[in-house]
């Protein structure tokens, strides 16, 4: 099999060739490793590679891989080599002068400072939301009219809810 | 000695005080709200009463069902844990009126104490160093205006039923004085149900140095040493330690005599800490008492051997503590890390979630409080700690290599954020490991960022490589065994604690 | 310091070994037969090597292959844990010769103490009392007859390279004699390739008590007090702690001197422990030594705050003992308990098997020194240890009053049966309590039998028949989660841990 | 659901009904109780009853289940009350003269001390087993003729594999 690994911005050709049930060839640019790989959880795996060990957690987020080990992190995506020329790339999405404020955390509602109609200043407190007794102000990040109020005061909201918009 | 006690709280240290009572032959029974019906203390107690839903205010901190759910089960005495009841004056005497004993001092060492203007002026009485500020409390905006003025910026604005770091906000100038008025009000309000606020000058960067003491019904007072408890985030602490690099013995021996005298000053009993801010020159001023057992509890615990939540139990008991002050020796050092549910990288916010798989650390010299199980939910409503991961090591440096290898052995996965890497972060800073921090170090040190393997040599690149490939695949090897069930493998593939190493 | 260690073992004690490296900033790498190539101590090394088949003899027993695993990976120290290669001088001086770092004491020491005759008249001359018994190794029937005759029955009938608890049997009586005999030394033979073996008088319900030494390469030796090793089954240890409840403070200074003099007799070096018998009238013999880390060596850290294998790395590596005896203290008390794969119901048989869930105890004072995880397999070719589970308290009650409760949270569950009952019952125990106990004690009053909740009242029956309900319809509550995997279920009610309690 | 239970020999009549997703009615002799169980892993459950908490493990051997909790364990059986009535008792099995001797653990054979015909006498060594290093002789448990010799020096068994027959 052909991948096409990006790590970090990077791309790398990689080619993996299972040899045996455990073990697998893995070549990337003039590297070429054999490596012995088992599953020692549901989402774990050990990974000798040239006589060292490699214990990893591994988590799917989106696109992404992320690949965990006691030392660090390193997130990647993997593509299929002959899909990976036919993959459409994604438009720039338009920023428009539209902001919507959004729950950064699953929490509830303590207080709305403005309603729909409002004129609003830059870094003005809009809106208190609290998680586990803090509270926390948002700011309106622009000058702007509060255009659509979409909570009430008491409200429990889950994370990335939206609050409310300002144009 | 009792014969049961309910426990009026949740988490690790519901958890902690059952364990107490086990190793006493007490038995312990739990409260619990409707989000906490499978938590880890309800499955550890004996006895588990349910007394309402999911926020605090309408099941863990309504007098009279958790007065009702220890009538119901017999119990005769009650331990409040931290947070929740435990500085409440009002529900010890309840408590008291009830016929039960109470876990904690009483109530008026509380009343006093908890009054932090109150507390300022009697400690001031008593001979023990206050920071500058204002004399009483304050209402309104211009009144700290005028308090501002006269001590000068920053200042810190608190609730005087506040503490724990939470009610508190620092004003830099004149011009964030009238928002943070607002924000601290508000937050008062509902979370103490107390809106008066008091000012202080802000010390910069100062340490957070507090003592431990116990004290016994007879008046037999001692303190059990310092913490140090300068790394903080958001105004709370996430690790602590004992004893305090920059503490020297004769400033030990002066904050332990001081103690005494503040704990004496109200006629305290039970585990109490006197909080002390520390500048430069080895200055220490009162804080504010915490008339309860501390979070951080545990590295004095690891010091001197001693049992704090048995001794506390023992004295409410009416036992006379075992000790004297010449008994509490501290042997070695020892390091607590706070493993919340929080993004170090969007502030510390909360990030709680269900966990998936769990693993912790242990070997020489390891102890690890948890409030949680492989499948529990962190919830939403209340304080997200996960556990407290302590390390004990002959000296300070090897507390902290063994503190290093625990967070390592630390694994955890679900749909949750943790804060492993950033403890990680700071067992590898230089400062830190000098002992060379103060309060301001995290605001003036840490900057998210990402943190993947910079030295990823072509092994571990091929490794990392061939391990994407079996999570994108969905199987890993066959170790001639069966692989994990699907359904489980899907949801254990989410997110994962580790993977908070990186941002972006 | 050295930059890698290889650690020529494996189980929880290589998992102990990897720790201290960590803690040191050393490498690790490990060794793994095809039994454990997902093994715990694998996943936790820096590297890892494969050195053969399952069976030890052909694997971690390969002197050649060990040697060259490590010339492979670097490294410049082995440690050998216990066990295996540990107490082997030909193992000892070929990694020498290989100019690799041998952490272990002198291979002199090793051979002169391994040869058990030997070692009892070097021990006789050096001062050190000596059990009756044969003046030098025998090889036929009618040799232990003859010895036998002078000193009377019962006699032990010992490997002379045995040690450990292995290769040791009793007899009784003369109609014995020939089948035991032919055991011992059919098992010498296949276990130490040595079938010669010697007598001793055996000394009826003795304790079994040890010192633990350490000496440096410059000639410093300390003693680090005594461990009681007298909870036995099949002349294996299953409990130890520290103090002992027996010695007094007479009889730990006098063994403590003799455990040194025991040590420089054979310039010894690293970490070593003098095993003695001690009767009813406080006399202790010399019994063994073994010259490698023990088992139980966790007790003994938790009672001095010292890190044994740490030291042993460090002697190893050169370096001056950081301490003299008079810096060394007692504080408090530790036991453990080790927990096996193994069934008591069946004469103490290895039970081994699939670990499905895992739950280990923690909290204060509680330490757990695993070598496995959950899905681990605890092969069927080595010593089937599951963990050491270790309490300590302030005193001898507060130590077992955490073991119960720690045994009480400790939940293993799989295709194995433990002994987790067994220690349960024995900490209940009112002798064991009492510190009234010899090696005798298991065989004298362990009956293993029904242990269901006998006083289950209604209340718990009425839980345990709608938990069996459950059971047996595969599906408990809803707790608003989706149940698991129907997969992993099926595994998981196969068999459980706890349910050893229960043997008819 | 009616069902009769039998804990350590005694037989027990019970209902069971639910009364919601997670409560239930359990009725035994003159008791009545209501229960809230949750399931908090995979074979374990969390039940109150009357506010007392209990935390179980719970396992299937055969027709038993083992429930077991931290202070113990009880083994029972659960039949259906309609099915229980016509439950076929199964007969005694007949013993016979002929003695199996079995692997009580999984190991090895060190030693074969018979062959085939030959006559031992009770408690005469047979056959020697190792298991983790510990070698253990096993004896005949009676006089008699050694009928079959199963297993070789050196070959590795299975926990209940059939060693040897004696007649």
């Amino acid at each position: 099999m052909r991948y096409v690994a990006t790590i970090e911005g990077a791309e790398h050709e990689v080619e993996v060739e299972e040899l045996s049930a455990d073990t697998y060839a893995i070549r990337f640019g003039d590297q070429s490793f054999e490596a012995d790989l088992r599953r020692v959880g549901p989402a774990s795996v050990s990974i000798i590679v040239n006589n060292r060990s490699f214990d990893f957690d591994l988590a799917r987020e989106g696109d992404e891989i992320v690949v965990a080990s006691r030392t660090g992190a390193t997130r990647l995506t993997l593509v299929d080599a002959s899909r990976h020329a036919m993959r459409a790339r994604r438009a720039p999405r338009e920023v428009s002068g539209r902001v919507e404020i959004k729950a950064a955390m699953p929490g509830r509602v303590v207080n709305v400072l403005v309603a729909a109609g409002d004129e609003v200043t830059a870094d003005q407190g809009v809106i208190i939301v609290e998680a586990m007794k803090m509270e926390n102000e948002l700011k309106s990040p622009k000058a702007g009219k509060v255009t659509e109020v979409k909570v009430v005061a008491g409200q429990t909201v889950e994370k990335g809810e939206l609050l409310l918009v300002i144009e | 000695m009792f014969k049961r006690i309910l426990i009026a709280n949740r988490g690790e240290i519901a958890v902690r005080v059952i364990r107490a009572c086990r190793d006493l032959g007490i038995e312990s029974v739990a409260v619990y709200s409707d989000a906490d019906r499978a938590a880890l203390h309800v499955r550890e107690a004996d006895h588990a009463v349910h007394v309402g839903p999911a926020p605090a205010a309408e099941s863990y901190l309504k007098i009279d069902r958790i007065l009702d759910a220890a009538k119901r089960t017999g119990a005769d005495a009650i331990h409040p844990g931290y947070g929740f009841f435990s500085e409440n004056a009002a529900f010890a005497r309840a408590v008291e009126d009830a016929g039960i004993v109470w876990i904690g001092p009483p109530p008026e060492a509380i009343e006093r104490m908890g009054d932090k203007v109150e507390a300022r002026k009697l400690m001031a009485a008593a001979g023990v160093p206050v920071v500058p500020g204002s004399p009483g409390t304050l209402e309104t905006e211009s009144e700290v205006r005028s308090i501002a003025k006269k001590i000068g910026f920053p200042i810190m604005i608190k609730a005087a039923a506040g503490g724990g770091g939470k009610g508190l906000r620092l004003v830099e100038n004149d011009k964030d004085l009238a928002s943070v008025v607002r924000t601290v009000s508000s937050e008062a309000k509902s979370s103490f149900g107390d809106g008066r606020f008091y000012v202080e000058k802000f010390v910069r960067n100062p340490r957070h140095i507090e003592i431990q003491v116990l004290a016994d019904r007879k008046g037999n007072t001692v303190h059990v040493f310092e913490r140090e408890c300068s790394i903080q985030r958001r105004n709370q602490k996430v690790i602590e330690e004992s004893p305090s690099p920059f503490v020297t013995p004769e400033m030990r021996a002066r904050m332990g005599e001081v103690a005494v005298r503040a704990a004496r000053a109200v006629k305290y009993y039970s585990a109490g800490t006197i909080e002390f801010l520390a500048d430069a020159d080895h200055n220490f001023y009162f804080l504010e008492m915490n008339t309860r057992i501390q979070v951080e509890h545990p590295v004095t615990e690891m010091v001197t051997g001693l049992d704090l939540v048995r001794t506390q139990i023992e004295i409410a008991a009416g036992e006379t503590l075992p000790f004297k002050q010449h008994d509490i020796e501290q042997r070695g050092w020892a390091i607590e890390c706070r493993i919340y549910a929080e993004d170090p990288a969007a502030g510390f916010v909360p990030a709680p979630g269900r966990i998936e798989t769990l693993r912790f650390p242990d070997g020489p010299g390891i102890r690890n409080d948890a409030g949680v199980y492989p499948g529990a939910e962190v919830p939403i409503y209340y304080d997200p700690m996960i556990s407290k991961l302590a390390a004990w090591g002959s000296d300070r440096a090897q507390a902290i290599d063994r503190m290093r290898r625990a967070l390592g052995e630390f694994i955890i996965s679900g749909d949750l954020t943790t804060n492993l890497a950033f403890h990680r972060w700071i067992m590898n800073h230089p400062d830190y490991l000098a002992g060379n921090f103060d309060t301001g170090f995290i605001g003036r040190e840490y900057r998210p960022g990402p943190s993947h393997e910079k030295d990823a040599d072509h092994e571990r690149m091929a490794a990392m490589l061939l391990a994407a490939m079996a999570a994108q695949r969905g199987a890993g090897g066959t170790n001639g065994k069966a692989p994990a069930a699907p359904a489980r493998e899907r949801s254990a593939w989410r997110t994962l604690g580790r993977i908070d190493m990186l941002r972006r």
